[in-house]
């Protein structure tokens, strides 16, 4: 169905992410996913599109935060097939720089965000610890105020920009309480008792770094508390919403381009002669998916829209995300299963996307918490 | 916790208990290293023969464990539920000894079924072309007569690509399906040794999953083999190879249901341990609804191969419920395994924990032995009065 | 999730709607389950009402076509659990009225339109035969011209109004081929030979008439011709996507209702000691459930905005028409579950919203027949 | 087409002939007018009770068939393909008798046991509350002991509302759950008379389907019965509803299967004999791959309770397999009646076809005996350890 989302400046900035991804990911997209990496020239070839428009005109960037262009980047990565590589930078960019915008101080602006707009610091977000996942009040790595210094201590894991991250926004516990106990603090490259573990080994999204942090005795400066002591739960949930409904674009566009490789295949690929598209049962299952993708596309757009005005609610973008991703998971499914044997074989895309997509209905808070939110929000005793 | 089981004499009890433990000393121990370096198990399937394992649906008398299929696919299943590739490589070797034992001559079973069937040599199946996957009246592989001086037929010279075979490589013996003939009644089945002159295979199938048995095609340029490699007649092959499908089918709903079981078992034994929101994860209603949901899938899978095993077993009809089996267990399968990786969350994502693997293992099973739709069409020309 | 659709108006008539469901359907609608049939004066009060103002003003209407109040005037009649008596009312404004307003040439409005305006004359539209369903092609009723008038013989089966119709559109066959042997004649009530046979016994429904008609040596003047004889294929093809959105626009407004009623009784019930809302199980499944309806509810609405432009696609009509019935029939399966052994007792709404909504799946072409249009629209070969 | 069914013995084949033969004549043609008109098939349970189908899983010493369940759900379900309401109301007399079967003393099943399974007396199970659903331990209804002259028990004096009763008011006796004391240890089971003072049944409530057999509540307001109606001892009430619970589920998942194998087959027939664009709707591939859904759904389903009964039967665990099958029993049931209206298409909705019908009754088997959100917390309950 037609979209009534994009203005004119959208399908032009679609034009440059297009030879952006041909110029600068497509080529090397197979030597990153053996490196298990993307590099940091990314980031800042990355900067130089446009990305990180969202960095006020003083820092370097343009000031304009408008969904509507992170849509369009992550349309473009799944539809060319390197979704995996555009993890990293979309999280970079729609994740972790609205903390910076929203909670650092005007001395911190002046420190990070240049870099952040133009690429060449790169972000991370850190927040799950072994055992915890979006249980916040498990967190146990501990900051301890030492004059103008916090000494930091404990470790976290699936941290995305694991290892290419410069700048590592760290959720830690500052006091006792479940939540009121919990601080934000930006642990930068090289300081010391900083390690970085292992890059994890992942059932796919090999492109991007996923990995365990650990800091033992770590002192950070007072001057790198992102929001005030105590207010960290407040700054990881505030920004939940359009972390979650920017999963659920990628998701989406994912599944779309699985049925557009889909659709070319089975036009193509001939059984007892004839394609295998003839058959009525293929022509039923792709006339559900495009089904499918057409009522979800018009949800996520509205999302999109309100998310632009500000009017997104949390329980909204939870909708969004458990639906978009769960709807990613069956869709792919579908069209490897239309692909036949060859949809095993990784030389074609969908067996790429199938492994990669396994992961939306996990992160970003799962498909089961998502449907605690909603399901809390209508009071049901 | 092992499977609490249905078996029909002590005697298979032992077997399964035997399985059980060679399983878990010699697969369940090695299966993540080996599929992740993508690394053949040499010896392995020496190790299984030499158990009994691999002749166990034939006869005795060739050396074979002379079970009823209802032991057999649970043997499977105990051996899928450690190594899925391992399991379906000996549901495949089983398939591939089918030919032979059912259509031979007794010179024949005497010369190579008793090594067949004590896993001394170990069978792949070949019956798929690159352009026809379960369409095997397109197939194009030729087999053209050899004649010597007298004119007398002294073998034949095969030409043509193969696609899709398990083992492919590796395996010492191939039962092969060519054309001999146009049209259907053409097809001839051939009892082939894994190396002759003239055989090459491509490079492993880069696949998403069972990657320490290599999948590859095979290329036939004008290879020659004896004429009494020839199983049945002329012409007899493609009922051969019907003849095997359907319990072809019931080997791969065994072995879904075991990778189903161990997923399950994974899911179970995480969800006891890990709390959140101060409860262990099992009490959480949502998770243990789904869990129950796994498992009822599991327990339904078995019952219902099961169910088709006996039907074998007593000589009756059994392919329509070989069918349904296979779309059972295989969708209950990815389903089970898909749910598996959910309730380990990011865990489960990774390569620290099976599940991810096991998720990958299960999609072929949806695929391979006919696809799921395949396995509907059957179904309903069955309906079709 | 908000919507986007309404104007000030459509809430203005929203609350005319509510009164007029409240003094008119409500009491009377267990009569008329028992009676398997509503009145005539519910026609002309709905006419009071302005259900029928597409028709233009020199006839009695108000010359509005817009779709938003239809979809007013659905979401309220589910709300109130009296949507099978609303059907026919539907059926006469949303299907019948458009192939007068669209076909009819000026004097066969000035014969009708009146009447059908304030709700005097009740309209049907007889397409399906015993033994055919979708399939056009099929139809055997046969209307042979004879002078100044044609000679209808025939069957026709499933035709909502039924009973209570005086102008019934009947597809016949006035040519051998397939598609351009069909035209539509409008079949008066008390024309000799126009039988109604019995009043169909349905599973659910029970408001509405569903009958068999018969046509024997039934004499219809030339007059009654609803477009030129040979293009009533194309007078039946035209109007099906708006047919088929009001079916889905229904659905949608039936699951929704559902849900409402259902989550009024988990908060009520309890088992163990607590409300069976606070249950985590039912919880999800709500939760589950509002995703999807809000997520189509978007959809829908495009959809309708589309319609109102005159630029929704058969392709689309067809998507929200399987998506939105399938949807209903698991929602409501699901709050009927919720319920436990209430939801299977009649007293309760959603137990007769069960066995209402099933048809909808099946009539204005079964999921069957709408896969088949998206599918072949794919162009797979 | 009659169901190929595997049975363990000649004597239940002659059993399941007997069955069908039965219910071709006396369930088949009534059950639709009976049905749509709400009348209760007067005699019909005597002449059921005449061929012994009333007693089929008891000792023979008292008259039962002394089946193993294997069989007599089997029966079950070709009464259930038949008439759903006789079949689930067979299979809640055969649990009505299982208190005085398996803990009434001798003298109390020489007096009562003979009558109840030769089908003479007609039972009903009273366990459910307006308030208490699947909760036992919430139950309010209570019984007081009567004493005589000199002190002795001579009876009980029961006070209160009971809930669900199928069969109520026309039954000739009840296995009724009651309170004799505070807390969940103090539920006492009785085996009172269908008529007696003090005891008066409400209005058949207005179901969606199982129309010709009455479900209603009872009002029991004082009525005594004798103290030798006290089955088992007092307080042990919820041991023996527990002890029935596991296998009242194996017949509801045997009379879903039954269900659903009726709508299937009337699917099948119609969409073989039906045509649309130039073939029969058989031959469409949409509708063909749905017909095998439905088919392998039915197949597995009957696989899965018959695992179950047959661990029952080897007095091996089974109530977790009970739970599993009534799970997929009954939700397949669901989608297949379901799909089964869609199949038909407007005559599908129309009462002029049964799958109507079918459809209405199914969604009933995914609430009684424990909605399936039950089955799954049983399950969820045995996999956390």
């Amino acid at each position: 169905m037609r979209r009534v989302l994009f203005e004119s400046e959208h399908e032009a900035f679609r034009d440059s992410v297009r030879s952006f991804i041909d110029k600068e990911m497509t080529p090397n997209y197979g030597a990153w996913e053996r490196a298990g990496i993307v590099p940091r020239q990314l980031f800042t070839a990355a900067g130089r599109l446009g990305l990180f428009a969202s960095v006020p005109e003083q820092y370097g960037g343009a000031g304009i935060t408008d969904f509507r262009f992170h849509t369009v980047f992550c349309e473009e990565a799944a539809r060319a097939g390197v979704a995996p590589a555009a993890v990293g930078l979309t999280l970079h960019a729609e994740v972790c720089i609205p903390y910076f915008l929203g909670l650092a101080t005007d001395e911190q602006k002046q420190r990070w965000l240049p870099g952040l707009a133009d690429g060449t610091l790169i972000a991370a977000i850190a927040m799950t610890e072994p055992g915890t996942g979006s249980d916040l009040s498990g967190i146990r790595t501990r900051a301890v105020r030492d004059g103008d210094e916090y000494v930091v201590n404990g470790n976290k894991t699936f941290i995305t920009n694991g290892i290419n991250a410069d700048l590592v926004i760290t959720a830690v516990r500052t006091g006792e309480h479940p939540h009121k106990g919990l601080s934000l603090l930006v642990i930068e490259r090289g300081m010391p008792g900083f390690e970085r573990g292992r890059n994890l080994e992942k059932v796919g999204m090999h492109a991007q770094d996923t990995a365990e942090l650990s800091f033992t005795d770590v002192r950070v400066p007072v001057a790198n508390l992102l929001g005030a002591e105590g207010e960290g739960f407040y700054g990881l949930t505030r920004n939940l919403p359009m972390e979650r409904l920017g999963i659920a674009v990628a998701a989406l566009a994912q599944a779309t381009a699985a049925v557009e490789y889909t659709i070319d295949y089975v036009r193509q690929r001939t059984a007892f002669g004839k394609p295998i598209g003839a058959l009525q049962h293929t022509r039923f299952r792709l006339a559900e998916l495009v089904t499918e993708i057409d009522v979800t596309q018009q949800f996520l757009d509205r999302c999109v829209i309100e998310a632009n005005d500000g009017t997104l609610s949390p329980v909204d973008a939870a909708k969004a995300k458990w639906w978009a991703t769960e709807l990613q998971g069956r869709v792919i499914d579908a069209c490897v299963q239309m692909h036949g044997g060859y949809g095993y074989m990784l030389e074609y895309p969908i067996a790429r996307d199938w492994i990669d997509s396994r992961v939306s209905r996990i992160y970003g808070g799962s498909t089961e918490i998502m449907k605690e939110i909603i399901g809390r929000s209508l009071e049901l005793g | 916790m092992p499977v609490d089981r249905l078996l029909p004499t002590s005697e298979a009890e032992d077997l399964i208990m035997l399985t059980r433990e060679l399983a878990d000393k010699e697969l369940a121990p090695r299966a993540d290293d080996h599929e992740k370096g993508e690394i053949y198990p040499e010896g392995l399937f020496a190790t299984l023969g030499r158990a009994g394992l691999l002749g166990l649906p034939y006869p005795e008398a060739f050396g074979g464990g002379d079970q009823p299929y209802e032991v057999y696919l649970q043997v499977l299943e105990e051996l899928a539920a450690r190594w899925a590739a391992v399991a379906v490589a000996t549901s495949v070797h089983t398939l591939a000894c089918h030919p032979l034992n059912a259509f031979g001559t007794d010179a024949q079973k005497e010369r190579w079924l008793p090594a067949m069937l004590a896993g001394e040599a170990i069978g792949g199946y070949s019956l798929s072309e690159p352009q026809a996957g379960s369409d095997a009246a397109a197939l194009t592989c030729k087999a053209e007569p050899v004649t010597g001086a007298g004119g007398e037929l002294t073998g034949y010279r095969i030409t043509g690509n193969k696609a899709w075979i398990t083992h492919g490589g590796k395996a010492d013996f191939y039962s092969l399906f060519t054309r001999t003939a146009p049209g259907s009644r053409g097809i001839s089945c051939f009892l082939v040794p894994g190396a002759v002159e003239g055989l090459s295979f491509g490079k492993p199938e880069e696949k998403m999953g069972l990657q320490a048995v290599p999948t590859t095609s095979a290329m036939w340029d004008g290879a020659v083999i004896d004429a009494d490699r020839l199983i049945g007649t002329e012409g007899q092959g493609l009922q051969i190879a019907f003849s095997a499908l359907d319990s072809g089918r019931l080997g791969i709903a065994a072995c879904a249901t075991g990778l189903a079981q161990a997923a399950l078992d994974v899911a179970v034994g995480y969800a006891n341990e890990r709390t959140a929101f101060g409860r262990r994860i099992v009490d959480h209603q949502g998770l243990g609804f789904l869990l129950a949901d796994m498992a009822a899938a599991v327990d339904s899978a078995r019952a219902t191969y099961l169910d088709a095993a006996r039907r074998r077993d007593l000589g009756r009809p059994f392919g329509r419920q070989a069918s349904v089996a296979k779309l059972i267990a295989t969708d209950a399968a990815m389903k089970v395994t898909t749910d598996a990786v959910q309730v380990l969350g990011g865990y489960g994502y990774t390569r620290d924990f099976p599940v991810e693997r096991y998720m990958r293992e299960a999609k072929i099973m949806q695929i391979f032995e006919g696809t799921n739709q395949i396995q509907r069409l059957v179904i309903s020309r069955e309906l079709a009065q």
